[in-house]
């Protein structure tokens, strides 16, 4: 089967990579960058492990192919922390907003999405836009308690 | 038995410190089952029957044998013959011999160089099958037209004359139940119904396998419990358990599912087929929904007896359960002990049968068999209280369990602290908001045993006095921060200097997997056992260096002191200087615990819950959330907080939305996240919880496991909230939109 | 699988036109990627229409109405700030599909010619009126929203043909709309039942009604006995009694496991009252 | 002698039986009084019982003291999720 030279930027980095025309972005983001931080959960977007944004925009990796990345700019967990955790991640532990920790790097990914946004969200705000993150350890509680404390402090900071 | 003194006031227990595996969940470093590869390694895809029930006539594997980069193909005849009892179930759900028995049962694999080919080569595998009648419903699969799944079924409990489906029998009690009855005011009785459910963890089942043709093997996996794969593995596959190595990956979520195989010997011996190739085979979720483990279906009649000053004077119930297409898989034996376990009832009888059905194999999930049980007998508790006009937690505080009560299923409850959450329960502020219009409000009790367990657990010292634990119960809900808490309370270190690993089945003795609610109860208690061990060696080091005797030195904050004046002056002796110096004064310092642990303190939850429900569409809105639980001692109170609002979540999705929904042709219809609904984020409110603490007398710092308790509840007290809102009782869950407006269309007519 | 990235629609019908096996059209892909990956559909072509010029635009037409690209994302149409305020019940329909993450790439074109009769958006461009451009290999011609269905997972479309753009009527004055679905969640689920309505008001009194009604027939259903029912009224408790039951009569629902044929007709009616109060609020307070 | 109650439907198992004495000093030896006593007994103790010796559950431990006065309760083998 003849495969497709994808070029793209992960996470700042150009890569490139030969991807089959079937492959989803998440399948090469896994596969072919060793970038398994994204996680598969359904394969059919509609638990959110696999959230990516696509030139600032979240969506699930699971549901484009690797092939429509060609020429975007990708973010992935991965990228998410420079020299310091974001806050997210931090409050995130801080709070312990995660049990397993599967559903987190999507729910991360998407609740920065949502920051940058909208930076001072209600709850309602936060757990409608984080509807397609299925998490079933926490309930949710102390998600939403570590987004609004991530926001809160990344306000104040702004 | 010898009782560890309850200590309070303690340094590093109860305090919140950060999860020593955050930092690696938050960056997307942390490896589960299919984040790991190896050099030269294939992927795995599975053929699964299309069918509830079909004989397998033939399987014709030359197209996929012919596709370019298929490695490998296996069909039940590449396993071994001769298995009996559970050992051959698990190889008859691992691969179908001559009969596919649900929709989803694997029938063949393959292993190709990409997980394309592996996919294309599995649909290019025919299978001609004859379809065979089938039943679904627990009720249907025992009636005397059901056709029967499999002949010999029934184990030695079976009493004669009953349907070839039925599996096991259980009836058990005590006291005169029908002078109980004759007693009571009102006896009333009425019959539940259950669907099952799916634990729906959010990983998906993987593994990489690797085996020679040697017959050893290594593999990684995402498990509770890494030595119960390698033994069921080694039995599937007949090859020796020292032989296979098993190293358990960071795990996705299990609430019980992941306590058993389902795919994984599919991957060794792909691998042995395929050369020695590692083998990485990854479950969809359409897969996991399929062909993992749900929890049962159940239907269950109850009868209670209940003065008018709400006296509870005898109760009985009959529950039928199915477990799958295998026998011995239904929680029957744990439903019937945990129905009327809050309850102290001068007269009770127990009987359940299980049956076996055209569906999965089951396996455990969260306090296996105490939700259905608690769905039957809270309802019909609650909807006694409301005909008789009497508030459901003052009877429950008048009925309920307490210390030195002699549980409904034989022992006597030692400490236990259902009261103190009913209590606590009666003075939340939550219990005392007003209900608005289609508002209601429902209470209800739960318990679980909790475990204990074959456990192992090592512990060295370091050159610098930090320790290293070697656990064999995987962390799934933060295990590993309170387990550090207790090692470093007892060592007297700083929670930071103890590092816990879990280790593979190399490393350590046999380890049951995190089940039961057992990882900070029983690995804790080996823990601590082993930190005393390594802790009376550095005392014998300090003791032999200052030339006393050990018995004249003591350990408190992390140093070997002179145990008084007489033992003579000596400066504390560290941790750290006793690491350091360990080499010359007789070599490395470690502490080892092997043990079945007993002493475990039963687990008693209290929830209250207030909906709203659309009288026009049915729709339920949970407005408001309480859990009220003992946990005995809340080791670190963040992740038990996680432990009751996580259960909580389970049951309220088990509750109102989730559900097996199959069609006429056995088939499961719902196999995705779409329709298969866990609860959302927007679904939810803030779950609020108390924890209440009455130690258990059975560990060192009094710990009582606190994982299950907290999914059973919900189901009894959402339906009871919903009775409350509309005045339709309904009795069969999940309590979705079209059966509660039928139940309030209903309940208008009268 | 072949994955085309034609640069004009011409180009894409003539590739379509071409093939002898299994065709998709990629724009978001939210329906087409779940498929392939359920091995439902294994496409010899995929032809990726992003890469046409202006598929990711919305424009406002000459006459006032709205042009919409095959590819803009739902996050998209929600954030433009005319068209939500033009037909608001069009956005929120196909801001229902789907997640956030759902939302990043799913598309009115997609939502509409994946042929499921509980699509979100539907209901809410055949109220609208809302017409598609179709270019096949015999050039362009343009078609109603409420006739490309045929049932469900099919369309009216020829061999060859591909819609092009959505087109949006101008709103005009006194104008509303609305959709509101029925699901067990909060979020994240296919519709039970979905009803739109746009209305127009002259004063008080509902002067124009489209109200469309989805899941509840193997298309979404366009209903006018359910119009008649408030056009002329001020929308008292008489005209919605009225209107509730034209829509439970005009629907032809089935059982299956997301609801009953009871259920779904009983809440089409319960719908219906619920949308058009929105749509009448909305058309009292446009121009305001 | 111990008393070892036995649950309602292990009863055929053991002549009809509710209550076994059998003289055990471990909850071993128990099981293997019983079994001597009752052979119908054996698949169910081969399969795997908890116990509870004068009200504390024994999950799994042969070699748990038993009294002789003690009261015991066969309970069947109980894990968890």
């Amino acid at each position: 089967m003849t495969k497709i030279h994808v070029t793209t930027t992960v996470n700042g980095d150009p890569v490139e990579f030969l991807a089959d025309p079937r492959e989803t972005l998440l399948d090469a983001l896994r596969n072919h960058l060793d970038l398994t931080g994204t996680k598969e959960g359904c394969g059919t977007g509609d638990c959110g492990a696999c959230s990516v944004t696509v030139d600032g925009t979240l969506v699930c990796s699971c549901l484009m192919l690797a092939a429509e990345a060609d020429g975007k700019a990708v973010e992935t967990i991965e990228g998410m922390a420079g020299e310091e955790l974001h806050p997210l991640q931090r409050k995130f532990i801080e709070h312990a907003a995660l049990q397993c920790g599967f559903c987190t790097p999507g729910i991360l990914v998407a609740a920065k999405a949502l920051l940058e946004r909208n930076p001072d969200p209600t709850d309602t705000e936060i757990r409608f836009w984080l509807a397609g993150n299925l998490c079933r350890c926490t309930g949710y509680d102390k998600i939403i308690r570590a987004v609004q404390d991530a926001a809160a402090e990344m306000r104040g900071a702004a | 038995m010898a009782r560890d003194e309850i200590k309070t006031g303690y340094k590093l227990i109860g305090t919140r410190p950060n999860r020593p595996d955050g930092l690696d969940k938050v960056t997307g470093r942390a490896r589960y089952g299919a984040d790991f590869s190896l050099p030269g390694m294939l992927w795995a895809a599975v053929v699964r029957s299309p069918h509830a029930h079909a004989r397998i006539k033939k399987i014709d594997m030359s197209k996929a044998m012919a596709l370019a980069g298929v490695k490998a193909v296996i069909t039940r005849a590449d396993l071994p013959t001769g298995l009996t009892g559970e050992d051959l179930n698990l190889q008859d759900n691992t691969l179908a011999g001559d009969k596919a028995l649900y929709d989803g049962h694997a029938v063949a694999a393959v292993a190709a160089t990409s997980a394309l080919v592996a996919q294309d080569a599995a649909r290019l595998i025919e299978v001609e099958y004859e379809i065979l009648p089938h039943v679904i419903d627990v009720d249907a699969a025992m009636a005397p037209q059901a056709p029967v799944i499999r002949e010999g079924v029934a184990d030695y409990s079976v009493p004669e004359g009953m349907h070839p489906n039925v599996s096991r029998y259980i009836e058990f009690g005590h006291g005169d139940v029908e002078a109980g009855f004759a007693a009571a005011d009102i006896v009333r009785e009425q019959t539940y119904k259950t669907e099952a459910t799916h634990q729906g963890y959010i990983e998906p089942h993987a593994c990489v396998g690797q085996m020679g043709e040697d017959g050893r093997g290594e593999m990684w996996v995402c498990t509770q419990g890494h030595w119960y794969i390698r033994r069921m593995c080694a039995s599937v596959l007949g090859i020796e358990a020292a032989n296979l190595r098993v190293t358990p990956s960071e795990i996705g979520g299990g609430f019980g599912g992941k306590t058993t195989i389902f795919m994984e010997p599919l991957a060794l011996a792909l691998s042995k087929k395929a050369g020695g190739r590692p083998v990485k085979l990854v479950m969809t979720r359409s897969e996991v929904l399929r062909a993992t483990g749900p929890t049962a279906s159940a239907s269950m009649d109850v009868k209670l007896g209940m003065t008018s000053d709400g006296t509870i004077t005898a109760g009985q119930i009959y529950f039928r359960m199915q477990g799958g297409a295998f026998p011995g898989m239904s929680p029957i034996g744990e439903a019937l002990p945990c129905a009327f376990a809050c309850y102290d009832i001068p007269a009770l009888r127990h009987e359940a049968v299980e049956v076996i059905a055209n569906r999965p194999k089951a396996a455990a999930y969260r306090a296996p068999g105490s939700p259905m049980a608690a769905f039957a007998v809270e309802s019909l508790v609650d909807e006694m209280c409301r005909e008789l006009k009497l508030d459901p937690i003052e009877v429950r505080l008048k009925n309920g369990a307490r210390n030195g009560s002699k549980s409904s299923y034989g022992p006597v409850y030692n400490v236990i602290g259902l009261q103190e959450t009913l209590e606590a329960a009666k003075a939340h502020p939550n219990y005392q908001i007003p209900l608005g219009p289609n508002q209601g409000r429902g209470v209800a009790s739960g318990f679980w045993f909790n475990h204990g367990g074959e456990t192992s657990v090592s512990l060295a010292v370091g050159e610098d006095g930090t320790a290293t634990v070697s656990v064999g119960t995987p962390d799934i809900g933060g295990s590993r921060a309170s387990l550090a808490l207790m090692v470093a309370e007892c060592l007297g270190i700083a929670y930071e200097n103890v590092r816990v690993n879990i280790v593979e089945t190399g490393a350590l003795g046999v380890n049951e997997p995190t089940h039961g609610s057992r990882a900070t109860f029983a690995s804790g208690k080996a823990a601590v056992a082993a930190a005393r061990q390594a802790i009376a060696e550095m005392c014998r080091r300090a003791a032999a260096d200052w030339g006393i005797d050990p018995e004249a030195v003591e350990w408190k904050d992390g140093a070997a002191h002179p145990a008084g004046p007489n033992a003579g002056k000596f400066p504390p002796m560290t941790i750290g200087e006793i690491g350091a110096k360990m080499g010359s004064t007789g070599g490395p310092i470690s502490g080892h615990h092997e043990v079945t642990a007993e002493g475990v303190g039963a687990s008693f939850g209290t929830h209250v819950v207030d909906v709203e429900v659309d009288p026009e569409t049915g729709r339920t809105t949970v407005l408001r959330y309480l859990v009220v639980q003992d946990a005995g001692t809340a080791i670190h109170p963040a992740y038990v907080e996680g432990q009751y609002q996580g259960g909580a979540a389970q049951g309220i999705g088990w509750a109102l939305n989730e559900e097996y929904v199959y069609g006429p042709d056995g088939r499961l219809q719902n196999a995705a996240f779409l329709d298969y609904r866990i609860p959302v984020a927007s679904d939810l409110p803030m779950i609020d919880t108390v924890i209440v603490e009455v130690p258990n007398p059975g560990h060192p710092y009094g710990v009582r496991g606190v994982g299950e308790t907290g999914i059973t509840p919900p189901l009894p007290a959402i339906a009871a909230a919903v009775a409350g809102a509309t005045g339709a009782r309904i009795r069969s869950l999940p309590l979705s939109p079209p059966k509660v407006l039928a139940a309030i269309k209903d309940a208008r007519k009268g | 699988m072949r994955y085309h990235k034609p640069t004009s629609f011409a180009d894409a019908a003539a590739i379509a036109a071409a093939t002898t096996g299994t065709l998709r059209f990629l724009a978001g892909g939210t329906d087409v990627l779940v498929q392939m990956r359920a091995g439902m559909v294994q496409p010899d072509d995929l032809i990726d229409l992003k890469h046409i010029p202006d598929v990711d635009q919305i424009r406002q037409t000459s006459d006032g109405g709205w042009q919409i690209g095959v590819a803009v994302p739902g996050i998209v149409l929600g954030a433009h700030p005319g068209l939500t305020r033009d037909w608001p019940g069009v956005v929120e329909g196909m801001n229902l599909v789907g997640s956030t993450q759902v939302q990043g790439r799913a598309t009115l074109a997609g939502n509409l010619c994946n042929g499921s009769p509980a699509a979100d958006s539907v209901p809410g461009m055949i109220a609208a009126g809302a017409r598609v451009m179709v270019t096949g290999p015999n050039g362009q011609r343009d078609m109603a929203v409420e006739h490309i269905p045929a049932g469900p997972g099919k369309t009216n479309l020829a061999k060859g043909e591909v819609i092009s753009a959505i087109l949006l009527p101008p709103r005009g004055r006194h104008g509303g709309d609305a959709y509101l679905r029925f699901i067990p969640r909060t979020e994240m689920d296919i519709a039970v039942v979905g009803c739109a309505i746009s209305l127009r008001l002259d004063g008080d009194r509902i002067t124009e009604a489209r109200v469309a009604l989805g899941a509840v027939a193997p298309t979404v259903i366009l209903s006018e006995a359910a119009a008649q029912a408030i056009i002329g009224t001020n929308l008292n408790d008489a005209a919605l009694h009225a209107l509730a039951q034209a829509a439970e009569a005009s629907t032809k629902p089935i059982s299956d496991k997301r609801g009953t044929v009871e259920f779904r007709t009983e809440v089409a009616g319960v719908l219906a009252r619920r949308t058009a109060k929105i749509a009448y609020d909305r058309a009292k307070g446009q121009g305001k | 002698m111990a008393r070892v109650h036995l649950w309602a439907s292990l009863r055929r198992f053991a002549d009809g039986l509710d209550v076994v004495e059998v003289e055990a000093a471990t909850v071993g030896q128990m099981f293997d009084a019983l079994e001597r006593a009752h052979p119908g007994l054996a698949p169910a103790i081969n399969a795997g019982l908890s116990v509870a010796v004068d009200g504390e559950i024994i999950a799994n431990n042969r070699a748990a003291p038993v009294a002789p006065n003690s009261e015991v309760y066969l309970l069947q083998r109980l894990k968890g999720g």
